[in-house]
């Protein structure tokens, strides 16, 4: 365990946040209990108040989280230097197993938390909320989830052993420890273009598409474009969008994007595909909503934004991992 | 967007309408956070400043171990060290510790070789004759020395020497000079009464950075009874040991912090007759509890995020301007030598956001439930009050 | 709105005054001198914490010996802040002669 | 017909030792433009009848229509913009926030909408304006008289341009004169369009050309059904 500001305020972050949830799912669960539309009952109006607290506190939750993951990654990078052989964060997540499954259960979670906000205010458009039961199944699905990241997180921090000068060994626990992989292992970057830039291409037209249909399973088609794209796009940065912004042939690290040395570029990069997905995810989550009368209207008018704001992400992203390609002096692939 | 700008008014207005009680809140707030972005500031300046400074440091130093202690090392085993391929050079040094009773410190006493190389932090001359010595600036302050009077010291025999000061090292290098003394090696060892065919540890010099952990274990291979410690070790223990202590410090302001957020969960539970009837009548004029949260939450956003730019100045003035001295005494301990710190104010906007997240999310949460418990009052309460 | 245009400015001043005391520290550094320094005596530590062996040349010290070979030193453990270090038994009187001039 | 009830009940604490039926089983029906008068003794049940059809709470049984639609089990946030869009209520104690000036008091209710304040502070200069105000505006309201606080009461009901005006013993805490000048301001109003609800027992109003039907509650029941 490495008693470390950032690595304090993650674990107190997060144990608050799992506090916060388990209050709000057991509110969650009485509403589920004893929710009754029908009734005007102090009761039910008690209930009523309480889905108020619910949705800020998982708002509170969403925040969280965005900061959190920020705050994970640069944890993890301010305390590389503390292990032998890690040149980057890369190092510091593959000091141990578990690194990798954390930053994979934050992922989830920004989402799941994002698509409950997002759902929640859809639902609280319409005066008979017919989402109610299912958002409040979904918390209850949600708040699990919170805990396994605390206690990764925990065993992730607690597992890791920097390598100070601690016996009369010296330096030879030095040795290059079994786990430690100072680079990611890539796709080789004409194989990552190649999947790259037809899926994108294919997110494009379909999100086109869809601004100009109505048509349901255009939406689930993008729904699915946009799950593969996400993790096409992760792999790309990996294989070759991250050497063009080093500028450097053979430095694969995602996280030093998001260094003061290369002006923070990671930043717009990741949130511009990160709400690029999570947007374009939503019309194809909303389009079996349709049917319930009081929503479909309020559907329809929110699935432009949700379009629009995708293809902004999406556009962002693609501009700021395709500018060095096109425009610095690196070269990856000589033509001919 | 502008919904929510007219609401940070209202929120505004309703602050500077109960003055007196907010301002003293925020006080409270911004000097808790003052204390732990001092300790922040100062560790991390203390690590960069290591990182910095110690990065011309031996690439690998050499020591004896003997029954699982720091023993004095034979001069041969530079030779041995010397002839593997890629040292570049292994010199043996000579250094060791000094108790003076009378200003109850410590100092550290090193043999220098080479009387000629020109440091530009040192005011004055290396020592060259056996009876001179280069002091640090905490040395040469403690006992009001300047360049040209004598330092008295008691040798291994029990007998006072007399060293003329030949220089003093500038307050610049405080940090790696403050208690140190310099003499000639063979001086040291007259002194200390050492043995002329050892040293205290060999500094190794090497050629090819990537070598080292070889080198290393070479050393050990030829030399089973040496611990041999690499620069990039001492960089990570450095790191570590500031860690650990801005941790530690850390670990005792978050319990302020945690006291703060019940003063904070108290002030926003225990809401007043006075407030209440002014949610009452908001929510009778067509306010719902979503738009009462939001002022809530408006109002805990405020408060934290000026305290929080007060504490974060603050802590900033007081490590980098004033040296940082509400802190002193705790790192201190008991060693009279402390130097001044004239830390350049390195500062990572990690840091930042590490204390942003430590003192602001908490006192958000806090007053989540409370701002809740307020929003649900009913409009009815306007009309029955 | 005053009120709300008169906070927004006054954080925004905030926010670019530490900015900009933030910015001051990434100045290039003066540390040629003390690397300088460094080099030429190998020196491998900071001279911060006199008291021990371990907090003097914490990079050159056994960390796991518990009463260490300074004098009244203590160990590094949270306990030692709670002991205090055993007083000096040893007297002398006389540290600095001053120069002739 | 704008406003309609039908076995409307209100009961404070259902199932504890203090229940308390405070409405029962009323039914009434107000139609656009008309104003009338709620008289009754105190602890009648006015002021929960008022607050049922001001959308401030919900009642026990019975319905509550506005405009042609059901209003009695719509969540809240629903309601709350009912209030602000639909209705001005005029509180007994008139009701202001002590510290904040004229103009931010009667500004309250178009906060959480979608106006720019530019906007809201024209409408709240206009109605000021029309209520003899516009001088005070930047004033404090604590530093008010008892008849320019009524009157800024009245405008913060003004200022959403409210269907329904409704007023809770308006003239409780006024002076003869200030009764009349209030009286003049409501009869503007009414004669502007607006539906007016006034619950009082001061002869003063329901004796007034303005009221053009009282309606007598007793014990929470409407009085005329139980008394020929």
């Amino acid at each position: 365990m490495i008693l470390h500001p950032g690595i304090l305020a993650l674990l107190g972050g997060s144990l608050l946040s799992v506090l916060l949830l388990i209050k709000a799912s057991g509110l969650g669960l009485t509403i589920l209990l004893r929710w009754d539309g029908t009734s005007s009952s102090e009761q039910q109006l008690a209930l009523e108040h309480k889905t108020w607290l619910i949705s800020s506190l998982l708002n509170a939750g969403l925040g969280f989280q965005i900061v959190s993951g920020v705050l994970f990654l640069a944890t993890v990078e301010a305390i590389h230097p503390l292990f032998v052989g890690a040149m980057c964060a890369t190092g510091t997540l593959n000091a141990n197993l578990v690194g990798w499954l954390v930053l994979l259960v934050k992922g989830l979670l920004f989402f799941a938390a994002a698509l409950w906000v997002i759902f929640n205010r859809l639902d609280q458009r319409s005066e008979d909320a017919p989402l109610l039961r299912p958002k409040y199944l979904a918390l209850l699905l949600i708040t699990p989830l919170a805990f396994l990241d605390l206690t990764l997180q925990y065993s992730f921090f607690s597992g890791l052993h920097p390598d100070i000068i601690t016996s009369c060994c010296g330096s030879l626990f030095s040795e290059q420890g079994q786990s430690v992989l100072s680079e990611l292992a890539a796709l080789p970057p004409v194989t990552a273009m190649a999947l790259f830039f037809p899926v994108i291409a294919i997110y494009y037209v379909l999100t086109l598409c869809c601004l100009r249909s109505q048509n349901a399973l255009l939406r689930y088609l993008l729904f699915i474009t946009v799950i593969v794209a996400f993790f096409i796009a992760l792999a790309a940065i990996i294989s070759f969008i991250s050497l063009y912004l080093y500028q450097m042939p053979s430095h694969h690290c995602p996280f030093d994007l998001l260094q003061a040395h290369y002006n923070y570029i990671g930043y717009p990069l990741y949130a511009g595909l990160f709400g690029g997905t999570l947007f374009g995810l939503l019309p194809g989550l909303a389009a079996p909503l349709q049917h319930h009368p009081s929503l479909s209207a309020h559907i329809d008018q929110l699935d432009r934004h949700w379009l629009w704001i995708s293809l902004i992400g999406m556009t962002v992203f693609l501009a700021i991992a395709l500018w060095p390609m096109l425009f610095a002096p690196f070269t990856l692939l000589r033509s001919g | 967007m502008n919904r929510q700008l007219k609401l940070l008014e209202y929120a505004l207005a309703g602050l500077t309408r109960r003055k007196g009680k907010n301002v003293a809140l925020l006080l409270v707030y911004a000097f808790t956070i003052a204390a732990l972005g001092s300790v922040l500031f100062l560790t991390d300046a203390l690590r960069s400043e290591a990182r910095q400074t110690l990065d011309h440091a031996p690439e690998m130093v050499v020591q004896r171990i003997s029954a699982g202690r720091h023993e004095l090392i034979p001069r041969s085993y530079a030779t041995t060290i010397a002839q593997l391929p890629g040292v570049r050079q292994a010199t043996p040094r000579v250094w060791g510790y000094y108790y003076d009773a009378l200003v109850r410190a410590n100092f550290t006493l090193m043999g220098v070789t080479e009387p000629e190389t020109q440091i530009k932090d040192l005011q004055g001359q290396l020592p060259a004759a056996d009876n001179e010595c280069a002091v640090g600036i905490g040395i040469a302050d403690i006992f009001g020395a300047t360049i040209g009077d004598s330092l008295v010291l008691v040798d291994a025999h029990g007998k006072n020497r007399v060293f003329a000061i030949s220089g003093i090292f500038s307050a610049h290098s405080a940090l790696l000079t403050h208690d140190l003394i310099l003499m000639p090696e063979p001086a040291l060892r007259a002194f200390f009464n050492l043995d002329p065919t050892v040293a205290t540890d060999i500094a190794v010099s090497i050629a090819n950075p990537r070598e080292i952990t070889t080198l290393a274990k070479k050393v050990r291979y030829h030399l089973p009874d040496t611990r041999p410690i690499s620069r990039s070790e001492i960089l990570h223990t450095y790191d570590s040991i500031f860690n650990w202590r801005s941790g530690m410090m850390f670990a005792v302001s978050v319990a302020a912090l945690i006291a703060f957020c019940i003063l904070a969960w108290d002030k926003a539970t225990g809401i007043s007759a006075d407030e209440k009837r002014e949610i009452g009548i908001l929510k009778a004029v067509g306010w719902n509890t979503g738009d009462v949260m939001a002022i809530k939450f408006w109002e805990g956003l405020i408060l934290s995020l000026s305290a929080f730019l007060i504490g974060t100045i603050a802590a900033w003035l007081h490590v980098f301007v004033l040296g940082a001295p509400a802190l002193t005494p705790i790192l201190k301990g008991w060693s009279v030598l402390f130097p001044p710190f004239s830390l350049q104010p390195v500062t990572d906007p990690y840091q930042i956001l590490v204390l942003a997240f430590l003192t602001i999310a908490p006192y958000l949460a806090c007053t989540l439930i409370p701002a809740w418990k307020t929003a649900v009052t009913a409009p009815e309460q306007a009309m029955r009050s | 709105m005053w009120r709300a245009r008169l906070y927004l400015t006054a954080t925004l001043c905030g926010i670019l005054t530490l900015t900009a005391l933030l910015m001051t520290g990434q100045q290039p550094n003066d540390s040629a001198d003390k690397q300088q320094l460094v080099a030429a005596f190998g020196l491998t530590d900071l001279a911060l914490f006199s008291e021990a062996r371990y907090t003097r040349h914490p990079s050159q010290a056994d960390l796991f010996t518990a009463f260490q070979d300074s004098p009244g030193a203590i160990d590094h453990f949270p306990s030692g802040s709670l002991v205090v270090p055993i007083p000096g038994s040893r007297t002398r009187s006389i540290t600095v002669l001053k120069g002739e001039r | 017909m704008l406003l309609k009830t039908e076995h409307l009940s209100k009961i404070y604490n259902r199932g504890r030792p203090d229940e308390l039926t405070a409405l029962n089983a009323v039914s009434l029906e107000v139609h656009t433009g008309e104003a009338i008068a709620l008289c009754g003794p105190s602890g009648s049940g006015k002021t929960t009848l008022l607050s049922l059809l001001a959308c401030m709470s919900r009642p026990t049984s019975g319905q509550v229509w506005f405009d042609g639609k059901s209003i009695s089990r719509l969540p809240e946030r629903f309601l709350a913009a009912l209030r602000r869009d639909h209705f001005g209520y005029i509180f007994q104690q008139f009701n202001l926030i002590r510290d904040l000036s004229v103009i931010d008091n009667i500004s309250i209710p178009l906060l959480p909408g979608t106006l720019s304040p530019q906007q809201i502070r024209k409408r709240g200069m206009s109605v000021l304006e029309q209520l003899d105000l516009a001088d005070k505006a930047k004033q404090k309201a604590c530093q008010l008289s008892g008849g320019e606080q009524q009157r800024v009461a009245i405008a913060r009901a003004l200022i959403g341009n409210p269907q329904v005006i409704i007023a809770d013993e308006p003239t409780a805490h006024l002076d003869h004169s200030l009764t009349n000048d209030l009286l003049n301001i409501l009869s503007a109003l009414h004669a502007g369009g607006a539906t007016l609800l006034i619950a009082t027992h001061d002869p003063a109003i329901y004796h007034h050309p303005l009221i053009q039907r009282t309606i007598t509650l007793h014990n929470g029941s409407l009085a005329d059904l139980l008394a020929p």
